[in-house]
């Protein structure tokens, strides 16, 4: 066994091997705690950029073993699986510095940061899952690696949301599995490949491949909230902040957008998929998704559950944009995969930062805000801007992009979509950016903590900065070689030329 | 000959253990009981070992062979159980040693009941004789209401009462059963009249004494509708004792229908009689899970629990009967992997519901409030065995799942899917609810009793090992599909 | 040099953001204000037309790049932005400041970018770094008026980049490329061909201030402190000029359609611009409405330009001078608004003289920058030379344009006028005014607004009347306007918005402010509830049941399964 | 029809008069007794069986005399737990309060 | 209507169960049995070492299931007498003051005694045996009990849970022996077989009187409640 078939698992193993270590760490060793976390962190990341460079150099990282009989235990790094890890690797690392930050004093941290770590562990897992099967193991691990942090406050309302929240992703993986056994009892265990396994699907499989078509699509949607399964998503904001970010720009969503990404490409192949006229009513699921996020979030008054609507409607963006035809579209969704991450991440630590800080929590308080908090308005500024599109944020690319996708593929109401919902996304986020920036501020804030020399606790401060300028470095670069945008095309590029 | 010595100390060191217990009290049988705890997990890995490496056997009891003598059946499935038998039963043991008061003077029964237990399970697993099984059953039975009782106040006399009227009940039925078998064949071994069943004719006689055995043997593994006096004997019982039943006193006649159904079904079973098996045991899913979400007691929740995650196993005899040789080895892979998963989760789960008991000093599930904060190792544990009984990846409860619905869909019988899907859903509903309850934020101080380390470590180690099940699950199945090599006995 | 130099130029703006997090910086940036767009003055004069800077990582592949046209709008941003920002130095008070100048830095590197852009992307960028930092000059002041404005200025703002973001997005599939230079003749042989030009010519619309898509030039341009007014109508209204330039299919094909539509639009901005106002109130209100009339003077050049391929190159330049001149112009006309009257006598009479000068510019004053546009215009636009349905109107557009601009610079003196206050003026108000002024006065003629057999500096005595009768025409209604109706009639800033605005809001209070759904109050559960209670009763006591009657059960199981 | 015959299908109907017994009666006492009733059914019906064809069979005589013991056993120890029971709650039967336990145990 | 419901349908199903197994039983009875166990067994009794077929089955070829078989025994006396609460063996409660049973006491068990002897001594060759001859010294002990003749023994301490165990423990002891000569568990050295059966049917005879006489004695009197698990 080769150090390329070791490399994913081990990748694997360093949140695992933390999130265990974690739950064995003392409550009051917050300082042990956190080194393991960020020694962790760093470490993954640096397997993960090793593997990038790898996969770019073609290294076939791959280790499978046969788990149940017929069924093998895959995991593998190509294109999209680095790009996936990379996201959760690097976000991860900022989360958890301010996740150290956001929790400080609170109770329960040994808890937190283990599941958090498991978490991460899991969505590490299905970035570099080799079959469905293996998908459907970290995907399922996920949701339970999730539900201690939803329901991390215990209150009331938490406990609510996690109740929603488990009795959706539950249903949601209990479909998948549905459909991920009776694929499997059809044609045998698939590894994700490129191009998909069915480019001449047999006729007579037709029916039950667009059966299974639907219901993996909607066992993933749950997660990826493709509306009507989205309820889950704004309740889950009671979380902490550093959670919600978790759950909306790296871990949840993501997953299931990125299930989506491997069924559409790696299983069916997009061909196979357009071949069976599933492509259109994906994109027109996930084209109302868009709209329908940005219409809820407009009457949100929750800056959170504005910022979550927010989501419902960005990660449908990744799925419309994969559900293009042609390989612009599909570089459009894939690179959104990424930019979204970082720009949603981005606001959610502003908004924690803002409800630690300053004790706020909705839209109406933020009055004048970016005078006591620029640093933090700034970056909560630059993702708002990203989200809608302005260019050269990152925003601006995916949009651009899935917009020329649209166009080549001539589904050119997709571009009316895009545009709509960028109107809407102004809409909800300008009047907050409104607010921080010129507004009196009333200078009474809810509950105000003063951190010293910085506008709040540097283990809060740094990380939206951090992610504020990449949302800015990934546009602006976005031609740089190792950039989502390239990588997405060489993705894209692998997909359509076999 | 290595296997020889393995078989004696498998088959004397339980009885051996219980007449030596019987003569200490609590505290010294608890020593003599580690040691032999070890001894029996030591035999019971050597003979796994030596079984997957060289093949099954029989074992002719006396040196005398099968229409006349007893023979035991020495395969790989018998040895896997008898292996998982070894690590529930020996986990319940230690936890049970420290978690019982040893002031109690009743308890020095406990380790003889224990031992006796043990010693009825590793017989059934092995049993291959009809009548044989049956003193096995109520070996098993017996002492198992003994343990129910035990010390017991008026509930738990009730329930005990309640358990062993079912189990006389379904021994009784089983007992009629195998005499009309007698009367037909002549022979008392499941493989004698396995072999003679193709040329029999008149099938009347042997129909009914399947119907009265699977009848028989349904009531003692408490399938839907005769689950009733589960819960009850179940919840009472101290919690390593309520492990050791869930785990693996009703796995044992479970298993004995289930090889009946293997050997006799082809010739006996009927569509319809596997479907209205089957169909009980979805009932079974659907019914128990609701009632253990109704249930307002942390260890009724979990018993319920049993009674539903039993229906799953019976889902092997829709699934194995006529459908291809795929569809219906899936389904016995699915069954033994659910009974394995199940009986390590299980035991967890009650292990770890003891310890919560113990700690909060409250039957309630309300009573966990704060649980989570001031005792998360304990509710760890609980956690993971609620994984695998929701049959969330990795866990054994997945595997499982996935091969039966595997084997579902082989077989045409999608039906069966929805009770799959639905009981894993109504199963995390009931696992939740305790989470839930555990994470309600409690304010106040750190009031609750701290169980010893060794205590909460036992079922984490159990909850881990059927978290893990999936990922061994291909060697596993492998050595369980080992069946008989011919000459094999000593 | 040049590489060095060209990105300085954008990114030296773009500090300014970044040192507004240090607190106390405020001084500094105050002072910074007029340094920032040095780079940008150093290349557009130093630098000859014709380079090009590629920039491969940037976005889908940068290249910037200056020719003619561009320099001109480049000379012209930059400078006004150099004397605005002195006049800002002076002008700011405290509250706000650090906010303020990383506002301006934005807005500044959006305006400087966009036009050394060569690329969709970057272009596409910078525009919008510029509108919507804009924003932040708009409302600076924080009043209820200026929110109101901000807040139609950003509805606008972004319905505008959407309609150019799908008309650019749509225009590079056609072009394959990312390249500005690309989408002319990819535009002209588009399959969506007028869908784009719609797109394209609404979304620069916005910002051009094209009719019906005003609304926001006449609100904003009132409540922005002076300064950033002064860029606001100078030089970023260009940017949509520059825009239309640079994308639409000026030279490929005949498309008399839309040049009609732009003539025609272009027509009603000028007179009807002129028309609501000299309605105006506010001095800047006036100035905004002018600066809609002129724009709209240049938009039927454009429309011309459109719609006659063969005469496009000839207007072309003659646009970039226009804007140049009138960029100039009204920057110091709008920089006069925040100026107070010394009290010296001789002073007040040179300030008034300087203030009216640019004005009088504007409307064609010979010896004027003015002028030559004036006479440039009309010379591009000699009917003779067209081949165009509508093409005998334009001469009397013109002229009615003229007559309009003037009415306007009145109107704005006479406002101006009753609202002036008597102090002395900041120092560093005083020299960005008046630098503004001298370079739109005398500056302008050193410019290399390159012009093809350009009016020469002197007008011909037929010229001088050409420039002159409108002029006095304009100066006799103001008199008779003045002498019959004292009270002028008011408009209210914004004129269309206004309606809308009170339409939206009926609109708005019926659907978005919908009552909350009732909710259900608790205890008192819906039926379904009762119903399931009931269900659960029942199953509950079957329960109980299956417990006692587990032999009876057992029986039946038997018999059932030994008859199956 | 052997005599041996005779018996089996004495133990029949004893199986079918347990049985009744035992789904009817509610004292514990006489429940138990139901259940031997049925239990000396079926070792009738074993021994009965077994020997109508060729004679005395000793297997199942000896099969008998273990569940003999095996039931007399069980019998014994339901007596006991019977006892205890009644003298703990008073009654003699298990459905007696059964509507409270119907939850579980907690007293 | 419900009443009638609850009672009739248990006897149409109890008289349905009589029907099929006597439809059963008439098929089996028709049909002759493949295999003849008796004449296996008549062909191995040499070996098994005693003259009897049915203590032959019991103590040799089926010899696993006797040894379970006492196990179940043990089980229930092990029950037994972990509820036992009585007090004192003395209790005078207990005792039945009846001239009848003296005299009969005085006459029966000698008599007992000696019937127990003999069945167990009879049970090489004829019916009889341990579990008889048990019986009967069981029966003997509980009319000495109800006589009121204290027997100590009974108490529940050591004494009374080695009597318990004595003859499972000799059995399994026997069994083990001589699978550690080599030979299968249960199976007796050849030439042994004999006095190791006697040996063993004697101590089973005694366990199997005690573990009676035990459950006899130790069923509950008072209502000495156990606080545990279930009780709080």
């Amino acid at each position: 066994m080769s150090l390329s078939a070791l490399l994913p698992p081990i990748t694997l193993m360093t949140s695992l091997l933390a999130a265990v270590l974690i739950f064995a760490t003392p409550e009051h060793r917050s300082g042990l705690r956190t080194t393991i976390n960020l020694t962790a962190a760093l470490i993954k990341l640096l397997l993960v950029a090793i593997m990038v460079w790898g996969v770019f150099q073609g290294v076939d990282y791959h280790l499978t073993f046969t788990m149940l009989p017929g069924v093998a235990f895959t995991l593998k790094a190509d294109a999209l699986s680095v790009m996936f890890a990379g996201l959760s690797a690097i976000l991860w690392l900022l989360t958890t510095v301010y996740a150290v930050g956001y929790l400080e004093d609170s109770p329960n941290r040994s808890r937190f940061f283990g599941f958090f770590s498991l978490c991460v562990a899991s969505t590490m897992g299905i970035a570099l899952a080799g079959n469905l099967f293996t998908f459907l193991l970290f995907y399922e691990m996920l949701t339970l690696a999730t539900y201690p942090l939803v329901v991390h406050r215990g209150t009331v309302e938490a406990l609510r949301a996690g109740r929603t929240y488990i009795l959706y992703t539950l249903t949601g993986g209990a479909v998948l599995l549905v459909a991920i056994a009776w694929l499997h009892g059809l044609v045998g265990d698939l590894p994700f490949r490129q191009g998909g396994h069915f480019q001449q699907a047999a006729s007579d499989l037709e029916t039950p491949l667009t059966l299974i078509f639907v219901l993996l699509i909607a066992g993933l949607g749950v997660k990826a909230a493709i509306f009507p399964l989205h309820g889950w998503l704004p309740q889950a904001m009671v979380a902490p902040a550093p959670v919600s970010a978790l759950l909306h720009a790296v871990a949840v969503v993501k997953a299931g957008a990125f299930g989506i990404v491997r069924v559409v490409y790696d299983i069916y192949g997009i061909e196979s998929v357009a071949a069976l006229g599933l492509l259109e009513p994906l994109a027109w699921l996930a084209a109302f998704t868009i709209l329908y996020g940005s219409v809820r979030a407009l009457s949100q008054a929750d800056l959170k559950r504005r910022l979550a609507f927010s989501t419902i409607s960005q990660v449908s963006y990744i799925i419309l944009g994969i559900s293009l035809f042609g390989p612009i579209g599909t570089a459009g969704g894939l690179v959104h995969l990424l930019h979204q991450g970082i720009m949603k991440i981005t606001l959610f630590f502003c908004a924690g930062n803002y409800a630690e800080t300053l004790g706020i929590h909705r839209v109406d308080e933020l009055d004048g805000a970016g005078r006591r908090m620029p640093g933090t308005s700034i970056a909560f500024t630059i993702g708002a801007f990203g989200m809608i599109g302005t260019p050269p944020l990152a925003g601006f690319i995916t949009k651009w992009t899935i917009a020329s996708g649209a166009i080549a593929a001539n589904m050119h109401w997709a571009i009316a979509v895009l545009l709509l919902s960028s109107i809407l996304n102004a809409a909800y986020f300008l009047p907050v950016v409104q607010r921080l920036w010129f507004r009196e501020a009333v200078n009474d804030w809810p509950h105000e903590r003063f951190w010293g020399r910085l506008e709040t606790s540097a283990w809060l401060f740094w990380p939206p900065l951090i992610t504020a300028l990449m949302t800015i470095m990934v546009g602006v670069l976005a031609s740089m070689p190792f950039s989502p945008l390239s990588w997405a095309e060489l993705i894209a590029a692998r997909e359509y030329l076999p | 000959m290595i296997t020889a010595w393995l078989m004696a100390g498998l088959l004397f060191t339980p009885l051996a253990w219980a007449v030596l217990c019987l003569l200490l009290d609590f505290s010294r049988g608890r020593l003599v009981s580690c040691l032999g705890i070890t001894v029996q997990v030591l035999v019971s890995l050597g003979l796994w070992v030596a079984v997957a490496r060289e093949g099954g056997f029989l074992y002719g009891l006396g040196g005398w062979e099968a229409p006349l003598g007893i023979e035991l059946r020495v395969d790989g499935l018998a040895v896997t159980f008898i292996l998982l038998t070894a690590i529930v039963a020996g986990a319940c043991g230690l936890h049970a040693s420290v978690y019982l008061a040893p002031d109690n003077a009743w308890y020095r029964y406990f380790w003889p009941l224990f031992w006796f237990l043990w010693a009825g399970l590793n017989g059934v697993w092995l049993g291959g004789d009809l009548f044989n099984l049956y003193v096995g059953l109520e070996l098993l039975s017996l002492s198992a209401v003994g343990l129910v009782a035990l010390g017991g106040g008026i509930n738990a006399l009730r329930a005990s009462l309640r358990y062993l009227l079912a189990a006389l009940l379904g021994s009784m039925a089983y007992l009629l059963g195998v005499a009309l078998m007698y009367g037909q064949f002549g022979t008392l071994s499941i493989a004698g009249i396995a072999s003679l069943l193709p040329e029999t004719q008149a099938l009347v006689g042997p129909g009914m004494a399947m119907a009265l055995m699977l009848s028989g043997l349904a009531l003692k593994t408490a399938l839907f509708p005769l689950h009733g006096w589960l819960p009850p004997a179940h919840g009472i019982a101290k919690s390593p004792v309520s492990a050791l039943l869930s785990a693996l006193v009703v796995k044992a006649s479970f298993y004995i229908a289930a090889r009946l159904w293997l050997e006799f079904g082809h010739e006996l079973g009927s569509t319809a009689v596997a479907q209205l098996i089957g169909g009980l045991g979805g009932a079974a899913v659907i019914w128990g899970s609701w009632l253990a979400c109704r249930q307002s007691q942390l260890k009724q929740v979990v018993a319920y629990s049993s009674v539903a995650q039993i229906g799953y196993l019976f889902l092997l005899f829709p699934l194995t009967f006529a459908v291809s040789d795929t569809a219906s080895l899936q389904a016995q892979q699915g069954m033994t992997l659910q009974v394995v998963s199940h009986a390590l989760a299980k035991a967890a789960m009650f292990l770890a519901a003891g310890n919560l008991i113990l700690a909060t000093g409250s039957h309630q599930v309300a009573g966990l409030a704060g649980v989570s904060h001031f005792l998360p190792f304990s509710l760890f544990s609980f956690g993971l065995a609620g994984v695998s009984l929701m049959g969330m990846p990795p866990s054994g409860g997945f595997a499982a799942k996935w091969m039966l619905l595997q084997a579902s869909l082989a077989s045409g019988q999608w039906w069966w899917i929805v009770v799959l899907v639905a009981g894993s859903l109504l199963s995390a509903a009931y696992v939740f609810r305790i989470y839930q309850a555990s994470f309600v934020a409690k304010t106040g101080v750190d009031d609750f009793y701290h169980p010893p380390g060794s205590l909460e470590v036992i079922p984490l180690l159990l909850a881990l090992m059927s978290l893990g099940l999936a990922l061994v699950a291909e060697p596993l199945l492998s050595v369980m599909a080992l069946s008989l090599e011919t000459g094999g006995a000593p | 040099m040049m590489p060095v130099l060209v990105p300085a130029a954008v990114l030296l703006p773009l500090l300014f953001p970044a040192l507004a997090l240090v607190p106390d910086s405020g001084r500094i940036m105050r002072y910074g204000l007029p340094l920032l767009p040095l780079p940008a003055l150093t290349v557009a004069l130093l630098s000859g037309p014709g380079w090009t800077l590629e920039l491969p990582y940037l976005l889908n592949g940068g290249v910037w790049l200056l020719d003619e046209l561009r320099r001109v709008f480049l000379l012209l941003t930059a400078c006004l932005w150099t004397t605005a920002g002195l006049y800002a130095a002076g002008y700011l008070h405290g509250e706000h400041l650090r906010r303020f100048c990383a506002f301006w830095g934005l807005t500044l590197a959006g305006n400087l970018g966009l036009i050394m852009a060569g690329d969709i992307a970057s272009f596409y960028s910078f525009f919008a770094l510029m509108t919507f930092a804009a924003y932040g000059l708009v409302v600076h002041e924080g009043s209820p008026q200026a929110l109101r404005a901000g807040r139609i200025y950003l509805v606008m703002a972004v319905l505008g980049e959407m309609a150019l973001l799908a008309g650019l997005i749509f225009s590079a599939s056609e072009a394959q490329s990312g390249m500005l230079q690309d989408l002319p003749p990819a535009i002209a042989e588009a399959e969506h061909r007028d869908l784009i030009l719609g797109l394209l010519i609404t979304g620069f619309g916005v910002k051009a201030g094209l009719p019906l898509l005003h609304f926001w030039l006449p609100l904003a341009h009132p409540v922005a402190p002076t300064p950033a007014s002064a860029v606001l109508s100078g030089a970023m209204i260009k940017a949509g000029l520059l825009g239309w330039l640079l994308t639409l299919p000026l030279a490929e094909t005949a498309l008399p359609q839309w040049g009609t539509v732009m003539i025609m639009a272009g027509a009603l901005a000028s007179i009807g611009a002129a028309l609501i106002g000299v309605c105006q109130q506010q001095a800047k209100a006036v100035l905004a409405y002018s600066s809609i009339s002129q724009m709209g003077l240049i938009t039927i050049m454009l429309g011309v330009a459109l719609a006659d391929p063969e005469r496009a190159p000839v207007i072309i330049p003659v646009i970039g001078l226009y804007a140049l001149h009138h960029g100039l112009a009204k920057g110091s006309l709008f920089l006069s608004a925040g100026l107070s009257i010394p009290a010296h006598k001789q002073e007040r009479w040179l300030m008034w003289a300087l203030i009216t000068l640019p004005g009088l510019a504007l409307a064609g004053l010979p010896f004027t920058s003015g002028a030559v546009a004036k006479l440039a215009m009309k010379e591009a636009l000699a009917p003779e030379a067209l081949e165009l349905g509508p093409r005998a109107l334009l001469a009397p557009l013109i002229s009615a344009g003229a007559i309009a601009t003037l009415l306007l610079v009145l109107r704005y003196l006479w406002v101006l006028h009753k609202h002036t206050r008597t102090a002395p003026n900041h120092r560093a108000v005083l020299m960005g005014w008046l630098a503004t002024v001298l370079i739109s006065l005398l500056g302008f003629w050193l410019m290399p607004w390159n012009l093809a057999n350009a009016p020469g500096f002197l007008p011909s005595p037929y010229e001088l009347w050409k420039l002159g009768w409108p002029m006095l025409t304009a100066l006799v209604l103001a008199w008779m306007v003045s002498r019959s109706a004292p009270g002028t009639p008011s408009v209210p800033a914004g004129d269309g918005i206004v309606l809308i605005e009170r339409l939206a809001s009926s609109i708005g209070t019926g659907v978005l402010r919908a009552p909350t759904r009732p909710r259900m109050t608790r205890g008192q559960k819906p039926s379904y509830m009762n119903l399931f209670g009931r269900l659960r009763e029942i199953l509950e006591a079957k329960e109980r049941q299956f417990r006692q009657g587990m032999g009876l059960t057992m029986l039946l199981l038997v018999l059932l399964l030994s008859l199956l | 029809m052997t005599p041996s015959l005779l018996y089996a299908f004495a133990g029949a109907g004893l199986c079918g008069i347990g049985m009744f017994g035992f789904i009817q009666l509610r004292h514990l006492l006489r429940k138990l007794l139901a259940f031997n009733l049925i239990g000396s059914g079926t070792f009738l019906v074993l021994v009965g069986l077994a020997q109508h064809g060729q004679g005395p069979d000793a297997v199942p005589q000896a099969l008998v005399l273990t569940g003999i013991v095996v039931s007399i056993a069980a019998t014994a120890l339901a007596i006991v737990l019977i006892r205890r029971y009644f003298h703990l709650s008073g009654h003699t039967s298990l459905e007696a309060d059964d509507s409270d336990s119907g939850q579980g145990g907690a007293e | 209507m419900k009443r009638i419901l609850a009672v009739t349908l248990p006897l149409l199903a109890s008289m349905a169960l009589v029907l099929l197994l006597g439809a059963s039983l008439w098929s089996i009875a028709g049909s002759q049995t493949p295999v003849n166990l008796p004449e296996l067994l008549a062909g191995k009794m040499n070996e098994s070492g005693v003259n009897h077929p049915v203590t032959a089955v019991l103590l040799n070829f089926r010899s696993y299931d006797t040894l379970l078989e006492i196990a179940v025994l043990v089980i229930a006396g092990i029950t037994g007498i972990s509820m036992a609460r009585t007090a004192s063996l003395e209790d005078p409660e207990l005792r039945t003051s009846d001239s009848l049973l003296y005299a009969l006491q005085r006459w029966f068990i000698p008599l007992m005694l000696l019937l127990a002897g003999y069945l167990l001594w009879a049970g090489a060759d004829r019916p009889g045996g341990a579990f008889q001859a048990g019986a009967v010294l069981a029966g003997c002990g509980v009319l000495m009990r109800l006589g009121g003749i204290p027997l100590g023994f009974l108490r529940p301490g050591l004494l009374l849970r080695v009597g318990l165990g004595l003859g499972f423990a000799v059995f399994l002891l026997v069994a083990v022996l001589s699978a550690m000569a080599g030979e299968a568990f249960l199976a007796y050295p050849p030439g042994m077989t004999k006095p190791l059966i006697i040996t063993i049917e004697t101590v089973l005879t005694f366990s199997i009187a005690m573990v009676l006489l035990a459950l006899f004695v130790s069923a509950p009197v008072n209502d000495a409640g156990a606080p545990g698990e279930d009780d709080s």
